[in-house]
């Protein structure tokens, strides 16, 4: 496989030879993952059984999966976004806490009239993570300060506000944990009774099927592609290429902002310092993995969710640990990235 | 006074480990094979170095042991992104959740078990403590001590070495590089490893040489910081020396502070480390130097690719 | 309240069980509850602080017909709440939580008793009349530590000041190494650490200065230099409530399960070697008082930081205002992160 | 001197055989390179030249077929074993550090072995060769300062150092002036003279017949005329061999010049590290007119260009478009008021490599509203006209689907002109816009401009070919180190009047 001399790239792929190396790289990384399992104790047989069941086939699991791919279908949009525009959003995170900070002080404090909750905790959540990359964009734009770490450090500062608030004005006064009160119910998403389930989805439907729009078919996503590509040509060809630079970073903040607020609002009712852990992973590999096309991050967000549920029952009746999971995760990653190998290139020897 | 030295003294131990990975991400992403795997690597560094020494080896021999180790991660990084040409940052994420798993998987029955580290200079030359000078050099170790000779030897060999030369033209124009008989993969394999060995030191060093100890997730997004460090030093080893000073002495004065019971908003002067990097890099920015950035970093080179 | 079915009991940990700390303690109750009461006991780590997936977890076991679950993260506390009353046959059991119900109990001990024996160790200890404590995160069950540890050496000598750090995470082994430096570099000559990670102990041991670890007996990491250690026994606290809830006689407590000398759900761990004959008795001394109800460390005249008074003389802090304690004692050296 | 005949070829390749996944480049083609001579090898674009020398040279491993380097079988697998063989390669598209300056280029390329171990020693070896084959090249600036035609040379150099025996050059002289191409070719005639054998890949007929011992003709992946004297073939045979069919030359549009379309005062704008500066530019455009602008790459036409379609601040002057100072305007505006352009580089202002002919086709107009509304865009309506763009100027291997990076450089340029010169065209400038096209592709793309500038559009063309400018402008300008240095009717240019001109370019 080393052998560059031999090494070439197929022109076009197709449909068929594409999803072959997507599945033989799942389907390797799953059986070194169930090795791995078996291997931790855990039976063969349950493996099916259980897991397979209790994740895809029961309606708790399947609610548990919806629920959980709520905020990651946000996130892997925000990613996808900025990912169109060449614009390296490490920063995820953060602009996810400034959105449940903003979700969390309106709230609290009750902004608004009750009605309106809701929507107001979704536009200030929204204006607050934009607000939080527009300080990279800006830096980038002003100075050419690489984004990647700018949004990266920020990403930091943004959880250090958290814990500021969270150990200062918002810490739980009876108790003195970093956990802010409950919310009121007025600014709950209501559950739609099928498991932890709530009317955030309609939200998100909204926002992942107009942004699928917008990338789709509007001239907004047409001038997101040539900036992305090439932006001097585009440039040159007179395509407003800042403001769509711009929006789309924007928009990439704003919907991280909105999956704190999807957090906080929908299934935590609070915030602590726990709620926004892990999101940057899941955002990064959901934009590539569907290429950062959103219908497919839907798609991907839902097979990460699928995973979660999955590695719920396997903590629960297995006692697997995070690590083992995390490490399988890895594994089936590594395994799908490696596989694409053999749709991308085609090893040539004269003959 | 007393809090000066006491806090120049502690400076090295928080950029020593920073400083390491960084190095290694530096040596791998001139090559053009971009590294976010830090993490990672650095975990499995810092696990094997302590399993290592629980297991009654020498901590020198647990330094290079978590080298070692995570060099095999590293060449699994490298199997995929080299060989394989599979997506640079997919596969340093990757590498972030095999390292974290596996260590947490491997390492459990290790946690928490306080085992001997390496001596300080203190201990190896018995140094008068009574000088300033004698006070900060004792509590270093010889890694740290090592450490500006790395620094300078890598920085000329990068930048002044026909090595150098031909690592870099790698990572800028590979299909140049190839045509002057370069084996561009057989490079970049190198660099990889490479920064395998550094990040798996630098993980060793937290377990062995500052904790004595290991438990699961304890390089807690020190790999972060190091990736963040490479951009910030522009690719450049003497810089990210500086860096790795700056983000170090920032994060070692806010305890310091709250030993002595200054009256500062704890939570805001953590970010300091973070804001102070972004301000210096800014800065460094606004003085429009190039980025310094590999040209070809990230991409996939492919010979018979039509150029 | 009376369970419905056979009893099962799980355990659910926010990170590893084996964290050589705080969940590790509660391990030790998990098996004593195994052993001595012969039921099925199962255990599920890395569930983080987050209502889906602890409700998640919560619901799998409650499906699986496990009727006694034990949360063990202040985190968990909300969300446990909930499930309690979707689940109002089954009983919870909150360790360092907030929440009480019908069928649902919060269980802390009070560590600050502890911590005030600890203090005296110390306060005999020190030469320089500086001790040092390094810590997690400012909240009540930590602060509370923090200020009875300073009291317990001022009942030795007013003189004493403790120096107090927070290291902003409950397991980083190296920071909490690099902490322990900055608080010996204040002179402090006595390091106690709040913490899981051995690492200030080591660091103590190093530089030849007592210590006082905190959760396990820490001896191991500090073998010539330990005075002793803070523990928890939770098998003292687990096993006679479990029992009483298999029995149907449970009535879980309106403010919580909070125990200490008393019960001996905390304890001191055996004694070091630089612990002298003289200190023991003093600490022995204190300790039966304390039981006794003649002694509580939180007892007025009782000032702050900035010198205000908390309780007179006479009084005493009740258990709502330990709770929510935000703020270090006189003698206290700290910066209390915010207000 | 040549040799004997029944001694060993220098290259010899027989039933070459290599397909792109399933795509033909070369089927079955030949290629005989004796020792002593300099061997032109000619063809349309895509014909699979550069293809069968990348093969001699390593880069490419041939799917079949026989190849040999001085009577000895080989089979190569690495640019360093042809290097190794004694075979050198000037690449098409440069094999040049940018971040390097000239000497550490060279350096990288000696290799492990060579006696040359620093940059300094390198430097002084650049200069020695250069000198001694008349291609000026600054050892010490950085490759990303330099101009292509300046890269060109460096790479040129660079190749000649490596001290292969053989030669092979693919289009070096695209980009040079006539002078260095002369230089250039002479020396490369020397080498051969001296018993080294050279190929020279190349479209211009002139440089064969001047400079060339013996050609070979592609087409199609295959040799249609192998290794023919040159002597024996005129360039009537050639075009006919390569295309299959005669060519038809455009002369200068049949216009009128009209009234003052483009007016431009007193154009200045700063250097920087990349950048030449530019002072004091004036002239002035009218419809209906070719304005030529010749001069040596590398002195301000880049530049120029970025001012006057606004990828650039200017800092002082006027750009006029019919009476209008658009010189503060964004590009877009600046399209709007009729300027358009055909850049040097197609693929990196002129069109996006990764989206498809039909996108490409569309960008310039969308943002002014066509297809579609302010928000929505209508796709099918963009595939419809670019089918017809595709037919009427026949772009071959285009679909509206296909990705833009599909197509060979002169349908590219194609589809450049299909939409440059669409509707609202008033100014066109065009920037060397045959650089390393064939000669028919050349054609199409001269009688394009001269078309749209006899339908009353004003053009300026910029260019490096000073045959191009001569022969197409009604005025041409010179240009040199960021100035207009001389401007004349087309009558009474002379090589010797533009000579003297440039003569103070270094
Ligand atoms: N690496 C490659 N991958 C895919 N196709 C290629 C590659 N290299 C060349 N081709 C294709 O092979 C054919 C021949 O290309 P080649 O570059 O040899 O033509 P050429 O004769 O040099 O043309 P030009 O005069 O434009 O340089 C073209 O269709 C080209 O697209
Ligand atoms: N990768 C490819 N797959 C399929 N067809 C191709 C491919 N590359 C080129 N072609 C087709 O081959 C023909 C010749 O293209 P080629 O790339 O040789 O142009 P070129 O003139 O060499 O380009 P340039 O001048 O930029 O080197 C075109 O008709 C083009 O559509
Ligand atoms: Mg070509
Ligand atoms: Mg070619």
């Amino acid at each position: 496989m080393l052998d560059t001399a031999f090494l070439v790239r197929r022109q076009n792929p197709g449909f068929l030879l594409t999803s072959l190396s997507y599945a033989g790289g799942l389907l390797v990384g799953l059986t070194v993952s169930a090795m791995l399992l078996v291997h931790a104790g855990v039976p063969a047989s349950a493996l099916v059984d259980e897991f397979l069941i209790a994740t895809f086939l029961t309606s708790d699991g399947l609610s548990q999966t919806a629920t959980a791919a709520l905020p990651l279908v946000l996130v892997g949009l925000a990613s996808a976004v900025a990912m169109r525009v060449r614009f390296w959003n490490i920063g995820v995170e953060g602009q996810l806490w400034l959105g449940a900070i903003a979700s969390t002080w309106v709230a609290l404090n009750g902004i608004g009239p009750e009605a309106l909750r809701l929507p107001t905790m979704f536009v200030l959540a929204a204006l607050a993570g934009a607000a939080w990359i527009a300080i990279s964009l800006f830096l980038k734009l002003r100075w050419g300060v690489n984004e990647v770490i700018s949004t990266l450090l920020l990403g930091s500062v943004a959880f250090l506000l958290v814990q500021h608030l969270l150990f200062g004005v918002w810490r739980d006064p009876a108790n003195s944990f970093p956990v802010t009160a409950t919310f009121p119910e007025a600014s709950w998403f209501s559950i739609l009774g099928w498991g932890q389930l709530h009317t955030g989805i309609f939200l998100v439907a909204g926002i992942a099927l107009s942004i699928w729009f917008v990338m789709e078919h509007s001239r907004a996503g047409f001038y997101a592609d040539a900036v992305g590509f090439n932006a001097k040509a585009a440039l040159a060809t007179g395509l407003p290429v800042l403001r769509t630079a711009v929006g789309l970073v924007l928009l990439s903040g704003a919907l991280s902002g909105v999956a704190g607020m999807m957090i906080v609002a929908g299934t935590e009712h609070r915030l602590n310092q726990s709620v926004g852990n892990g999101y940057l992973f899941s955002a990064i590999v959901i934009a590539y993995l569907a290429r950062a096309k959103p219908l497919w991050v839907i798609v991907v967000s839902f097979a990460l969710g699928a995973v979660f549920t999955a590695g719920n029952v396997l903590k629960v009746f297995y006692s697997i640990s995070e690590a083992m999971i995390v490490l399988m995760q890895g594994t089936v990653l590594m395994s799908i990235l490696m596989a694409q190998f053999f749709s991308t290139y085609s090893l040539k020897r004269p003959n | 006074m007393d809090f000066l030295i006491g806090w120049i003294a502690i400076i090295p131990s928080y950029a020593t480990p920073l400083l390491l990975a960084s190095l290694g991400l530096i040596i791998c992403e001139k090559a053009g094979v971009l590294n976010l795997g830090a993490e990672g690597l650095m975990a499995v560094g810092a696990m094997t170095g302590a399993v290592t020494v629980l297991s009654g080896a020498d901590p020198w021999f647990g330094l290079a042991a978590g080298s070692a180790a995570a060099m095999a991660l590293a060449l699994l990084f490298g199997i995929s992104t080299v060989a394989l040409r599979a997506n640079h940052t997919l596969a340093g994420l990757a590498v972030v959740a095999i390292g974290l798993g596996i260590t947490g998987v491997v390492g459990r029955p290790y946690v928490q078990k306080t085992f001997p580290g390496i001596p300080n200079l203190g201990d190896l030359f018995g140094i008068d403590r009574s000088s300033a000078f004698g006070r900060i050099l004792a509590v270093q170790d010889p890694v740290t001590l090592a450490l500006p000779i790395l620094v300078g030897a890598l920085w000329w060999w990068i930048s002044k070495s026909r090595h150098g030369l031909r690592l870099r033209s790698v990572g800028e124009n590979p299909a140049a590089a190839d045509v002057a008989g370069i084996d561009v993969q057989l490079v970049q394999f190198g660099a990889v490893l490479a920064s395998g060995l550094l990040c798996g030191l630098a993980g060793a060093y937290l377990s062995v040489a500052t904790s004595h100890v290991w438990v699961e997730g304890m390089v807690a997004s020190r790999g972060w910081i190091a990736v963040a460090l490479v951009i910030f030093s522009r690719w450049n080893a003497a810089r990210a020396l500086w860096g790795a000073l700056l983000f170090g002495s920032a994060d070692a004065l806010v305890p310091r502070l709250q030993a002595i019971g200054a009256d500062v908003p704890v939570y805001l002067m953590m970010t300091l480390p973070y804001v102070l990097t972004l301000v210096v890099l800014v800065a460094g920015s606004m003085s429009g130097r190039r980025s310094g950035e590999p040209a070809f970093l990230g991409r996939v080179y492919l010979r018979q690719d039509k150029q | 309240f009376t369970l419905e079915g056979a009893p099962k009991v799980a355990f659910i940990y926010a990170s590893s069980a084996q964290d050589g700390g705080w969940n590790e303690a509660l391990e030790a109750g998990r098996k004593a509850v195994e052993e001595q009461l012969k039921v099925p006991v199962a255990v599920t780590e890395n569930i983080p602080e987050e209502a889906t997936k602890l409700r998640a977890a919560i619901d799998l076991y409650v499906k699986r017909g496990f009727n006694i679950i034990i949360g063990t993260t202040y985190g968990y506390s909300a969300p446990m709440a909930e499930a309690a009353k979707a689940y109002p046959n089954v009983a919870f059991l909150s360790a360092s939580g907030t929440e009480n119900g019908p069928n649902m109990e919060s269980f802390y001990a009070r560590t600050y008793q502890g911590w005030y024996l600890a203090g005296i160790a110390a306060g005999q200890a020190t030469k320089t009349k500086k001790i040092g404590i390094l810590a997690g995160f400012p909240v009540g069950v930590v602060n509370w530590d923090i200020n009875s540890f300073a009291l317990g050496a001022r009942s030795v000598d007013p003189a004493i000041e403790t120096v107090a750090v927070f290291a902003n995470s409950w397991w980083d082994p190296v920071k909490e190494g690099q902490i322990a430096q900055a608080i010996l570099d204040q002179k402090a000559d006595v390091l106690a650490t709040n913490l899981s990670a051995t690492s200030a102990l080591d660091a103590a041991e190093k530089a030849g200065v007592p210590s006082v670890g905190f959760q396990l007996d820490m001896s191991h990491a500090a073998p010539k230099t330990i005075q002793t250690s803070v523990v928890f026994r939770w098998e003292k606290y687990l096993v006679p409530t479990i029992k009483e809830i298999i029995d149907g006689s449970w009535k879980p407590e309106e403010f919580g399960a909070f125990e200490g000398l008393e019960t001996g759900v905390v304890e001191l761990a055996p004694f070091g070697p630089t612990v002298s004959e003289e200190t023991k008795a003093k600490i022995e001394a204190a300790k039966q008082d304390i039981i006794a109800g003649k002694l509580d460390p939180f007892q007025g005249l009782l000032k702050k930081q900035d010198g205000t008074v908390v309780v007179d003389a006479g009084g005493k802090v009740d258990d709502a205002a330990l709770w929510s304690m935000d703020y270090f004692v006189d003698g206290v050296i700290g910066t209390m992160p915010a207000k | 001197m040549q040799r004997p005949p029944g001694a060993p070829a220098a290259l010899q390749m027989r039933g070459i055989g290599k397909s792109f996944d399933g795509k033909a480049a070369l089927r079955d083609a030949s290629f005989r390179l004796e020792w002593g001579e300099v061997h032109a090898i000619v063809g349309e674009n895509g014909a699979g030249k550069s293809t069968l020398m990348n093969v001699a040279a390593g880069v490419y491993v041939a799917d079949g077929g026989y190849q040999s380097i001085d009577g000895e079988a080989i089979s190569l697998r690495s640019p360093l074993e042809a290097a190794a063989a004694g075979l050198g390669m000037v690449h098409q598209h440069f094999r040049l550090v940018e971040s390097f300056t000239v000497a550490e280029n060279v350096l990288l390329g000696l290799g492990r072995k060579s006696k040359v171990k620093t940059p300094a020693d390198a430097a002084a070896i650049v200069a020695a060769k250069s000198r001694e084959i008349g291609l000026p090249v600054d050892p010490h600036r950085q490759v990303a300062d330099l101009s292509i035609a300046e890269r060109q040379r460096a790479e040129i150099v660079k190749v000649m150092l490596l001290g292969a025996r053989i030669l092979v050059m693919d289009e070096p002289t695209a980009v040079l002036t006539d002078e260095e191409a002369r230089t250039l070719l002479s020396f490369a005639q020397r080498l051969s003279r001296q018993g080294h054998a050279v190929v020279l890949i190349t479209h211009k007929f002139r440089e064969v017949a001047a400079f060339c011992d013996r050609v070979t003709i592609m087409r199609h992946g295959e040799t249609v005329l192998d290794g023919a004297p040159v002597a024996d073939v005129t360039e009537a045979d050639v075009a006919r061999l390569m295309v299959g069919d005669a060519l038809t030359v455009a002369g200068r549009p049949l216009s009128r010049p009209g009234d003052v379309c483009l007016r431009v005062e007193g154009l200045s704008a700063q250097a920087t590290a990349h950048r030449q500066n530019l002072n004091d530019i004036g002239f002035e455009l009218h419809a209906g007119e070719i304005l030529g602008i010749a001069g040596v790459g590398g002195n301000g036409q880049e530049e120029l260009v970025a001012c006057l379609l606004g990828l650039e601040k200017i800092d002082a002057g006027a750009i006029m478009l019919d009476g209008e100072d658009i010189s503060a305007a964004r590009p877009g505006k600046r399209r709007e008021a009729g300027l358009r352009i055909i850049p040097s580089d197609r693929f990196d202002s002129g069109l996006i490599r990764e989206l498809s002919i039909a996108d490409n086709l569309a960008l310039t107009t969308i943002p002014g509203g066509s297809f579609g509304g302010p928000f929505l865009l209508r796709r099918r309506a963009m595939r419809e006209k670019a089918a017809e763009a595709i037919d009427a100027f026949d772009i071959r291997g285009a679909t509206p689907d296909r990705p833009a990076s599909l197509l060979s450089g002169g349908n590219a340029q194609k589809v450049l002109l299909a939409r440059e010169l669409g509707q609202g065209l008033k100014v066109l400038i065009a920037h060397s816009p045959s650089r390393g096209l064939d000669m028919k592709a050349t054609e199409f793309v001269r009688s394009a401009i001269r078309r749209a500038v006899e339908a009353g559009a004003a053009c300026l063309l910029i260019s490096e070919d000073l045959q191009e400018v001569m022969s197409l402008s009604h005025r041409v300008a010179v240009m040199n180190r960021g100035g207009i240095v001389g401007c004349r009717q087309a009558g009474d240019v002379t090589p010797e009047w533009i000579g003297g001109l440039l003569a103070g370019h270094a």
